[in-house]
């Protein structure tokens, strides 16, 4: 019964969004009213999502095929913790995204913000959708229709600088899930006979050493939402998008979509002990180290914000690409939590990046100088959130980095726990320097700056918010560390 | 040309002749060599003829637009109609048998018929061609 | 060498199809295009027609005496292919005479001059 | 009552008994009226004969009572049940799309010749499909062919007039050379019914006949349907063409074309001869994949969004012969679906092409501009549409190609899967470049909401949902498609 009553609660974790979105796009006519229902979207979402969650820890798992699209292959659902936990971090960040872009929205003065909150919701849909996929296949659907919901987004301004971040965005991510992802998928299905995720992988036994390595190559590749070098131009170039899509976006939803889904095809389409063996995985495991380090060289000598920032999250990501390639089961629990913790801390980030543009309208860092004294509680957020990427304690993303370095020490790969040593010595050196400088620094151009000038109050709340989370999750790691377990416990 | 009294003289006099081996060869068609499609070029023919000695515009007096169209859709109708009065009868489409009681007999009156119809469509259609190619040129630029 | 001169008629099919094929590569005009058009037809009716002799046979029409007739299947085919034939005909040189109307030409190098390009 | 037994007939007569009607009734409306039955009547004929097949196996029929394999013989099975149902469907939509995109682009007074024309073209298609004798076969091919050059004539630029001309010549040229293999193969064989033909094929392979007859038939077919590099008359005749005939024959004639190529391929000379002793299979892939590349690339630099979504046909018809040159079941099984989806999908963003001719009176790129405001369904069903061209998920585009790629792979040939996906990515180029025309770039002063009439919006949706229906619940569409593979190439 469980199983049912779980699947047809999956369903709805889709249709609320996507319901959503269709009640909003009615509702262009009356702001206030739009934004509620977003807000009652979101919390309803979220609401389902924890539903969900309890009754998977109360009865396990279940699942639902909607209908079958191939003979054999349909549209599946099925609920398994690491699903939990991006579905859980989305939905739940989707609240203070909401309360923060009706502030930010509004301060902006955008246009179409009817759109906006549309291709918002349906772009939440997806990413549960990928959230809860139960094969292969559903998983591509979800994650191509991510890709497409998102794009209205990432050209929001529809000015020339926006359409040409925008044709790198669709450019890159189609043609990484297009020409390698689907071919993938396909040669899954070819070679094993079944796309469905099932613990301790598919593969096994059914592919050659040969294919096995081209698909790792593949899919590591193919998902290019996981933004690995060289397919990651798309996520700076994302950047044209207003904030809370970079915020929401660009950090949680469609960037963990793609380390989510590398994740996932480690755990339950090659399964860990069958994918420590394939040739290609060292290899690929090399080119995450390689994007972690050099993406944050990159970071340090970008000035806009947005920018570093975007960067920032390329070389995080591949924390999570590199977690999933060492195979091992404590580096698969770090993979897992870097999700949520990295979610946390960049959220707050793009957030503040946002509300100092709105506030006070500095896009780059060099103008940033002594802008702490007017905006002291996104400065103050800025550095937790900061420190958190760092992984240092009392914030959350410590755990992560902790857990991913210790699958990597369990993997004998001492390199890379050495990769990820440099790596945080990187952070501080890109991130650190801001609220540095905000605090300590001098305005740039002689400009006084007087008096408290914040971000409008709902987005403030909601910087204060995701701040405050990196420090719970140091604090109380203890849920999803046990979710993070139960992905292998399967 | 219609002021060569000689062309004109024996062109009346060809015209009905023409018209008669038209019919005779449309209605021949079942014993020998003839048919319909022959004998609508050559009815044509006989039309064409008289276009061309009395002029485009009084051969359109006799054969109006609506005529030749009528003729080429009628045509087309007959040759089909009698497809699906077979099948009405019962049988499968234009099998002329089940047209009378006596198979022979029956496609007798079948292949008169259908033959009829490809005769008034193509004596129609060959008419109309003539019509489109001949009154041009004098109408717009060339 | 006689074997192949016995076959004469598609020695004639094949320079009647050549020169007719030939000439609707070749020519620029649209009316000669289509004369080669027909000319290429004609090869065809001629092979089909050709192939449906049958030496010594006469005209299959039933009389007494007669053993051998000629296949006379391969004409009803032409008949029905040379009414398309003259469709084909009349409705391209119809078009003709509407693009002269339109273009003032009828060479195809004069066409695609007098129509701005996309 | 007719029974149900002379479907098949009655499936070619009531388009081309009601064609003459059409002329006698004159009126624009009443000609509309008949042609809608008439087209809406074969439609239903064609399903009814599709679920008779996929139920009960084959179906013959003989015209006039004249028994196969010496009359002429109408023979329904899977492979062209299937086909029969894509274009009488899609001709019985466009009729509904017809009424108002006619009476503005070619006017009241000719409306019915039109008509009359139209239906003459749909049961050449139809005729086409459903014969089961070569000859025959041709006679309707020059029915439908002669009626589209008419139909594409009737285009209001005098382009038209050219484009009309040179599709003549080119497809009296393809179907000409038909007729040769046709006559070639009558000699060898002495028969004129497929079925029989394939029997009396057998062990006749080494004949010189028989491998010109072979090379004739496929030269000409392939001008027909318009294979790289046989393709120069259709990008004119789609771009100059009335939007309705543009959706109509977009949809169903190169279909049909493709169709008459299975069915010689597969049916008379049968896969061994076919491909194992004809280098056929290596032949027809490198074409397609030319086509899928080359016509892609050439559709990105058009202006004319008619003439860059004709391009783009030429690529698609690449994937479906690239589909078929693999001759197994999961390949040609592919083929066959693409053909159906694409029809689909082509047909859809044609007739999205007419809404706007009918607004904004240009296909030209730069009049597209900030359509997503001004025209917002038909907006919006051309980037549905566009969507389905390149493959997204959820739209029937993707389900062909998912089977395309996996026959690739079945057969072991990976870097062929990942061309036909490297290809698609070109489709992304020419369709966001539309896309970003209509959605990103402000229309131009005094620009109102101007959304087409209902008349024109419901076919091309009609169209639209259908191709995405098939993208989400491909039971049928695939289960057919893989009937009609498995009946031609005999697998059971």
């Amino acid at each position: 019964m469980g199983g049912d009553l779980i699947g047809v609660s999956m369903l709805w974790a889709m249709l609320i969004p996507a319901g959503g979105a269709l009640v909003i796009s009615q509702l262009g006519r009356w702001p206030n009213l739009r934004e509620t229902v977003t807000l009652v979207t979101a919390g309803a979402l979220f609401v389902d999502v924890m539903w969900i969650a309890d009754l998977f820890s109360r009865n396990g798992g279940g699942g639902l095929t909607l209908w079958e699209i191939f003979p054999g292959l349909g549209l599946t659902f099925t609920v398994e913790p690491l699903g939990l936990i991006f579905a859980l971090i989305a939905s739940g960040l989707w609240i203070v995204t909401s309360i923060y872009a009706i502030g930010y929205m509004r301060a902006h003065r955008e246009v179409n913000q009817t759109r906006f909150y549309v291709c918002f919701a349906i772009a939440l849909s997806s990413a549960m959708g990928v959230a809860f996929a139960g094969n292969m296949l559903t998983l591509f659907i979800f994650y191509e229709v991510l890709t497409l919901s998102t794009y209205p987004l990432v050209t929001h301004a529809g000015d020339d600088k926006a359409k040409a971040g925008g044709r790198t965005y669709l450019g890159i991510l189609l043609f990484t899930s297009i020409v390698f992802l689907l071919t993938a998928v396909v040669w899954t299905w070819a070679v094993a006979g079944t796309l469905d995720f099932t613990a301790g992988g598919v593969l096994d036994g059914k592919a050659s050493p040969g294919v096995a390595a081209a698909l790792l190559v593949l899919y590591v590749f193919g998902v290019g939402k996981a933004a690995v070098m060289p397919f990651h131009r798309w996520l700076p170039a994302a950047m044209v998008a207003p904030a809370p899509v970079s915020a929401l976006l660009h950090a949680v939803a469609v960037v963990k979509a793609g380390v989510f889904t590398v994740l996932k095809v480690a755990v339950y389409i090659f399964g860990i002990d069958f994918l420590a063996g394939v040739a290609s995985g060292r290899w690929l495991m090399y080119i995450a180290a390689a994007t972690v380090l050099i993406a944050s060289l990159v970071a340090m000598r970008q000035d806009n914000l947005k920018r570093r920032l975007a960067y920032s999250t390329i070389s995080q990501l591949s924390y999570i690409v590199l977690a999933a390639m060492l195979a091992t089961p404590l580096a698969v629990v770090g993979g897992a939590m870097h999700i949520a913790m990295h979610a946390f801390g960049k959220i707050t980030l793009f957030f503040c990046a946002g509300a100092i543009d709105v506030a006070l309208h500095k896009k780059n860092i060099s103008d940033m100088g002594g802008i702490g004294r007017a905006m002291p509680f996104t400065m103050g957020a800025f550095l937790i959130a900061s420190l958190s990427i760092i992984g240092l304690p009392p914030l959350g993303g410590l755990w992560s980095k902790w857990y991913i370095a210790l699958g990597a020490l369990q993997a004998d790969e001492v390199a890379m726990v050495a990769v990820l040593m440099i790596s945080s010595l990187l952070n501080v050196a890109y991130l650190l320097p801001i609220p540095v400088r905000a605090f300590f620094g001098k305005p740039a151009n002689g400009e006084a700056i007087t008096g408290l000038k914040e971000a409008p109050l709902p987005s403030v709340l909601a910087i204060c918010f995701s701040a405050l989370g990196c420090a719970f999750l140091f604090f109380f790691p203890e849920p999803l560390y046990r979710l993070a377990q139960a992905i292998l416990a399967n | 040309m219609r002021h060569h009294l000689v062309v004109r003289v024996i062109a009346k006099m060809l015209i009905p002749f023409i018209m008669l081996f038209a019919l005779y060869v449309q209605f021949h068609g079942d014993f020998g060599p003839g048919g319909g499609f022959q004998a609508g070029v050559i009815f044509a023919s006989a039309f064409i003829l008289y276009a061309l000695v009395f002029g485009v515009d009084t051969a359109r007096e006799v054969a109006p637009d609506w005529v030749v169209r009528t003729g080429i859709a009628l045509g087309g109708l007959i040759f089909g109609g009698t497809g699906v009065v077979s099948l009405l009868k019962g049988a499968n489409y234009l099998d002329y048998s089940a047209l009378k009681p006596d198979p022979v007999a029956g496609q007798h009156i079948g292949i008169l018929v259908i033959e009829l119809g490809v005769g008034i469509t193509v004596a129609s259609v060959m008419t109309a061609i003539f019509f489109a190619f001949a009154g041009r040129g004098r109408k717009g630029p060339g | 060498m006689m074997e192949a001169f016995g076959l004469y008629n598609y020695w004639i099919v094949i320079f009647l199809m050549m020169s007719g094929f030939y000439v609707v590569i070749a020519r620029g005009n649209l009316v000669k295009k289509l004369v080669g058009l027909n000319i290429f037809q004609a090869s065809v009716f001629v092979l089909y027609i050709s192939m449906g002799k049958v030496a010594g046979g006469t005209a299959p029409i039933i009389a007494e005496g007669i053993e051998t007739y000629s296949n006379p299947l391969p004409h009803v085919l032409i008949l029905t292919a040379i009414v398309v034939g003259v469709a084909t005909t009349a409705l391209g040189l119809s078009l003709v005479v509407r693009i002269n109307e339109e273009y003032g030409t009828v060479e195809e190098e004069e066409l695609a001059d007098k129509d701005p390009a996309e | 009552m007719i029974a149900s037994v002379h479907f098949p007939v009655l499936q070619i007569v009531l388009p081309l008994l009601l064609a003459p009607v059409c002329v006698l009734l004159r009126g624009a409306r009443l000609a509309w009226f008949t042609a809608l039955t008439a087209s809406w009547a074969a439609f239903g004929i064609a399903v009814a004969l599709l679920l008779d097949v996929l139920a009960g196996g084959p179906i013959s029929y003989a015209v006039g009572g004249w028994n196969a394999p010496w009359g002429i013989e109408l023979r329904v099975d899977a492979a062209n049940a299937f086909v029969l149902t894509i274009v009488a469907g899609i001709g019985a939509v466009v009729m509904i799309f017809a009424r108002e995109s006619v009476e503005h682009e070619i006017g009241n007074a000719r409306a019915y010749l039109f008509y009359a024309t139209y239906l003459l073209c749909l049961a050449g298609l139809l005729g086409v499909t459903i014969t089961g004798d070569a000859f025959n076969l041709f006679v309707f091919l020059e029915i439908s062919s002669l009626s589209s050059y008419v139909l594409i004539s009737l285009g209001k630029d005098r382009r038209a007039l050219y484009a009309a001309y040179q599709y003549l010549i080119l497809g009296t040229i393809g179907a000409t050379f038909y007729l040769i293999g046709v006559g070639l193969l009558y000699q060898v064989t002495g028969t004129l019914n497929m079925l029989d033909l394939a029997q009396r094929l057998e062990g006749q392979e080494g004949l010189r006949g028989v491998r010109v007859a072979f090379a004739f038939l496929t030269v000409g077919i392939s001008l027909k349907l318009a294979l790289f590099p046989l393709h120069f008359w259709l990008p004119n005749a789609y771009a100059y063409a009335p939007s309705a005939v543009t959706g109509f024959m977009a949809a169903t004639a190169t279909k049909v074309s493709i169709y008459v190529l299975l069915r010689v391929f597969f049916t008379i000379f049968g896969v061994e001869f076919s491909f194992g002793q004809m280098p056929l299979g290596e032949i027809l892939m490198f074409l397609a994949v030319a086509a899928m590349f080359a016509a892609s690339t050439v559709a990105i630099f058009q202006n004319n969004i008619k003439r860059m979504l004709a391009y783009s046909s030429v690529a698609q018809i690449g994937y479906i012969v690239l589909g078929i040159g693999m001759a197994s079941v999961t390949g040609v099984q592919a083929g066959v679906l693409h053909l159906f989806n694409h029809a689909l999908i082509k047909g859809g963003l044609f007739l999205a092409m007419g809404c706007i001719v009918y607004r904004i009176g240009s296909t030209h790129i730069d009049d597209l501009a900030g359509l997503g405001k001004r025209m917002p369904w038909t907006a919006a069903a051309f980037v549905a549409g566009g969507l389905g061209l390149i493959g997204i998920p959820l739209t029937a585009g993707f389900i062909s190609k998912w089977y395309l790629v996996l026959a690739a792979l079945e057969k072991g040939w990976w870097w062929i899967a990942v061309l036909i996906l490297l290809s698609s990515l070109l489709a992304v180029v020419y369709v966001w470049k539309v896309v970003e025309q209509m959605y990103l770039k402000p229309a131009g002063e005094g620009a109102g909401r101007t959304e087409a009439p209902l008349g024109l919006l419901v076919p091309t949706w009609i169209l639209i949902i259908a191709s995405i229906w098939f993208g989400i619940d491909t039971r049928l569409s695939a289960g057919a498609a893989l009937e009609a593979a498995k009946t031609l190439l005999g697998a059971g």
